[in-house]
């Protein structure tokens, strides 16, 4: 698992995204892996489980694409701007194909995924008692508290088949600084069984070892790392570019209907080879107009005896 | 009185709402823009908590989402999403949240779910996402919400995020951390909830509104307070600073 | 609680810590809070319950000073030395007086706090059955894993009175950052009910705020704030000061007697004021000796919008 | 055969019993030098986990404890206490644990926790630390001990750290999801432990020892292995590479 990690995102996805998969692209409205939704979308994987707490675009564009059968969620809206079109078309109406959905509170499905990556039998936790997402939703169950007999909330592990995670920083092996909004990043790379991540920069490793307490994710762990400059567009990355916001006002009046989506992924998933494509296609002055001012934080002594 | 827009009012009376030295968690959007209002005027103390895991943020802009760079960029502290629901709110440290939803029961149940039935839903709505955690955990919920007749309703389609559920006894009974809803504000009045039963109450009538509006409005017989209040009107110092906070006008159009 | 944080720690001690008080002076071999340790010693709490997973050399001199009367634990050693000869003449012997303990794993310790910290009703975990711990210990019980029907070990959540944390930079108002081995800091300061953060320097707020993502506890959980150079020696803290590891090889031999240990602490701190006294008194050349070459992480860009 | 001590010897092979690629998790002293031995000999993508949380490291001396900075300065990662355990431990991501301890007995079941009774304490040892948690997660449990009587015993007064417990069917019981100890490497020789019993069996004898000089220091019946072993003496690349190690001989004297 050491050699060779360096690949393209079109490598990446071929050697371990598989049809049928329960696939997690990390992140919370932040640092969205849309490049890989995007090859995922190019290689036409099917039937997949998709989770996520915040399904976010490039779920909606996926489950328009009919890669996906079903749907883990906690929140399925346009963040900032209004719902997920295509994740109701396919769950209101069958539109590509049906989509069924496990659904949990943000509490719940971080905590399955941190129960996931800690390897925890099950995880108790003060919330879902009065709601109606229990009775829905057969894998949230009760115990009782051995120290108290009240009823407790339980939630069990999510081990996602395959992990998606975009990164500022990465070495060749997969060592790796992620900083801003850092949402289910780390346990999604520890819950899942393949773990593909993504970065900004491909960065000597002496970066990485330079200030290890930033490192979220020891290479190990990795699987494939590619090196994919603007992979979140039109979403932000901390330090690295700002989220294309028209684009996500845009996608409510695209995804009015499914003929007019199934035209956006034609033109910019199909009709590009890969990231590099897709940001040349877009408006020139794109990425100046994204990039913000550095602020570059303060150095700590690590100190060497 | 200042001419405010509907959510500017709103807005205005949600921000007295909160205390100097409070914590608050924050979405983005209008409770956004209320704790931001109390934190500019009274509440200079206020301790805001975003649920994507900011805390002490100094946004250049309103966010466009809970996971802007803007609210990371010379903050206090950011943790990660399992760490900001566990560590803060199932913490017990948060003594306000805000939540709106599709529709409100008079227990303060709230739908932010579906419209019609769960597996075959008339309108699939985006889901809890952290409501119902928020709801369970902190001391003081607040909910802004237009007043119409289709979001306060009988009975919630789905019940996202539990109120009082079928009154204080049933709260109790769950054992849930939080203290339960405490004020509903909408563009008519501010409801509070009755110390015994946990039964939506009108508290105080924004200026200019009867009694008769609100019932036109609310489809149950909706139970006022002995001391009914009317809400002291906007002050212009509370509209000017409001303004500056969305100057775009994003939220208060 | 927001005004007038920073004191000295004589002030924090006597503000913060009571008699009776489970206090968790954190620091997993690292950044040991000895200052504190000292000044508890000087103010003559007692009945304190000690908790920590590895007490370490600074919980057998307060042992020895007669200011515990229960100690909760998971390795009670002289971390790469020995014994703690202090705790087991407690605790075999009643000398200075009897030492109750209450005892874990590291896990089951690190997890109580965890518990604590994030309060949890209850942990479970994947560890001490099959051992003779949980029998000794009636807070360690077991339930039925709702998912597979198993028996699994759980335990409850540690919340101390009071929490001792030291960092390497703090602002006035107790938003610090912290690096190198960062044991439990960050779970003692969220768990405990009153919290001292101490420092090797105080900065400026845009110090702290230039890495939101290194900041492990914002200052609203944080009840007092020491400026404490020098607290943890003879531990270690990362980039500021190496072990003075003859110390630790030396306190296995003061403490053979528990005359001489009293001894020591006589000299060492009942004879001192506070740890500015107790630096001075150490042998010239000490500090120098002590400090590590510099190693600077290289900065990372949050970007500003 | 070079000259080495009896602490050389059980470190050489132990590092032996390593296999590249694997993960190790170590704490200071003896095992330390076992895992740094391997991967500069025949394992150099051993993956070496500290308990303390450090992944990675590249420490420029011999760890005073497992919180030396040492072990932080130019390592991959490191996270918390907690966090190393849950994440690593309770995650199943370690091949190789060591442990040692006062006392063990047939099943590999040890005690690091008191001599005498638990309440009345003849001599009260540090605990189990991180070692029964080590016990229950690791796939293999590999335990260096000097071979003698009082180590040695029939029944440990304090089971501190689940070997098979009473054998490998109690073991299944329990549902633990490491694999159990895996061998016992004293001055003597290498136990291995019966693919169907459970119980420790010599597997090898180290060069010069007799079985009699087994049974002399071990108070049970002791089981051999059908196709008992010599172990393969130190190689003069094997000892200078560990002398190497420790130069000043802190754990080797």
């Amino acid at each position: 698992m050491e050699a060779g990690k360096l690949m393209s995102m079109k490598e990446a996805v071929a050697k371990h995204v598989r049809d049928g998969d329960t696939a997690y692209l990390s992140g919370f409205t932040h640092m969205i892996p849309f490049a890989a939704g995007h090859e995922i979308i190019r290689q036409r994987r099917k039937d997949l489980v998709l989770a996520r707490a915040t399904p976010d675009i490039i779920y909606d564009q996926m489950i328009a694409a009919g890669c996906a059968r079903k749907i883990i969620f906690s929140y399925a809206g346009n963040p900032g701007v209004g719902s997920l079109r295509c994740f109701r078309r396919a769950h209101e109406k069958g539109v590509p194909a049906p989509l069924e959905i496990e659904e949990y509170t943000h509490f719940g499905l971080s905590g399955r995924l941190f129960a996931g990556a800690t390897n925890m039998p099950f995880l108790p936790m003060r919330t879902n008692l009065g709601s109606d997402l229990p009775p829905m939703n057969p894998l949230m169950k009760t115990v009782v508290d051995p120290y108290t007999g009240d009823t407790t909330s339980v939630v069990p592990p999510l081990r996602p088949d395959v992990a998606v995670v975009h990164v500022q920083k990465a070495d060749v092996n997969g060592n790796s600084h992620i900083w801003g909004i850092i949402g289910e990043q780390k346990d999604a790379a520890f819950a899942a069984k393949r773990v593909i991540f993504s970065a900004e920069e491909i960065v000597d490793e002496s970066v990485i070892r330079s200030d290890p307490n930033r490192t979220l994710v020891p290479d190990f762990l990795v699987h494939a790392v590619v090196h994919e400059p603007w992979c979140s567009h039109p979403s932000y990355v901390q330090g690295y570019y700002d989220r294309d916001n028209e684009f996500y006002v845009e996608w409510d009046k695209i995804t009015k209907e499914h003929e007019a989506t199934l035209g956006y992924l034609e033109e910019w998933v199909f009709g590009v080879a890969d990231r590099r494509e897709y940001m040349e296609k877009l408006p020139a002055g794109t990425m100046e107009r994204l990039k913000p001012t550095p602020a570059l934080s303060v150095p700590v002594d690590y100190g060497s005896v | 009185m200042p001419d405010v827009s509907s959510t500017e009012l709103m807005v205005i009376v949600a921000a007295r709402e909160l205390k100097d030295g409070e914590s608050v968690l924050v979405g983005v959007g209008v409770p956004n823009l209320a704790a931001n209002l109390a934190k500019r005027l009274h509440a200079p103390r206020l301790l805001m908590v975003y649920e994507s895991g900011a805390v002490g943020s100094n946004p250049t802009r309103m966010p466009l989402s809970i996971g802007d760079p803007c609210l990371v960029s010379g903050a206090k502290s950011v943790c990660s999403m399992y760490e900001q629901f566990a560590y803060y709110l199932q913490g017990g440290r948060i003594d306000v949240g805000f939540l709106g939803g599709a529709q409100i029961d008079r227990y303060g149940n709230i739908n932010s779910t579906v419209i019609g039935d769960y597996a075959k839903p008339k309108v699939r709505l985006p889901g809890s996402g952290g409501a119902c955690d928020i709801a369970s955990n902190v001391k003081r919920i607040i909910v802004i919400t237009p007043h119409q007749k289709r979001r306060f309703v009988e009975k919630v389609d789905f019940l996202t995020s539990p109120g009082f559920v079928e009154g204080r006894e049933r709260w109790k009974e769950l054992k849930l951390q939080g203290g339960g809803p405490y004020a509903v504000i909408t563009n008519l009045c501010t409801f509070k909830f009755d110390d015994r039963t946990g039964e939506m109450t009108v508290a105080a009538l924004h200026e200019g509104v009867t009694m008769d509006q609100v019932r036109e409005n609310t489809p149950w017989e909706v139970k006022v307070a002995d001391d009914l209040q009317t809400t002291p009107p906007p002050t212009d110092e509370e509209v000017s600073a409001l303004r500056a906070l969305d100057p775009d006008g994003i939220y208060l159009r």
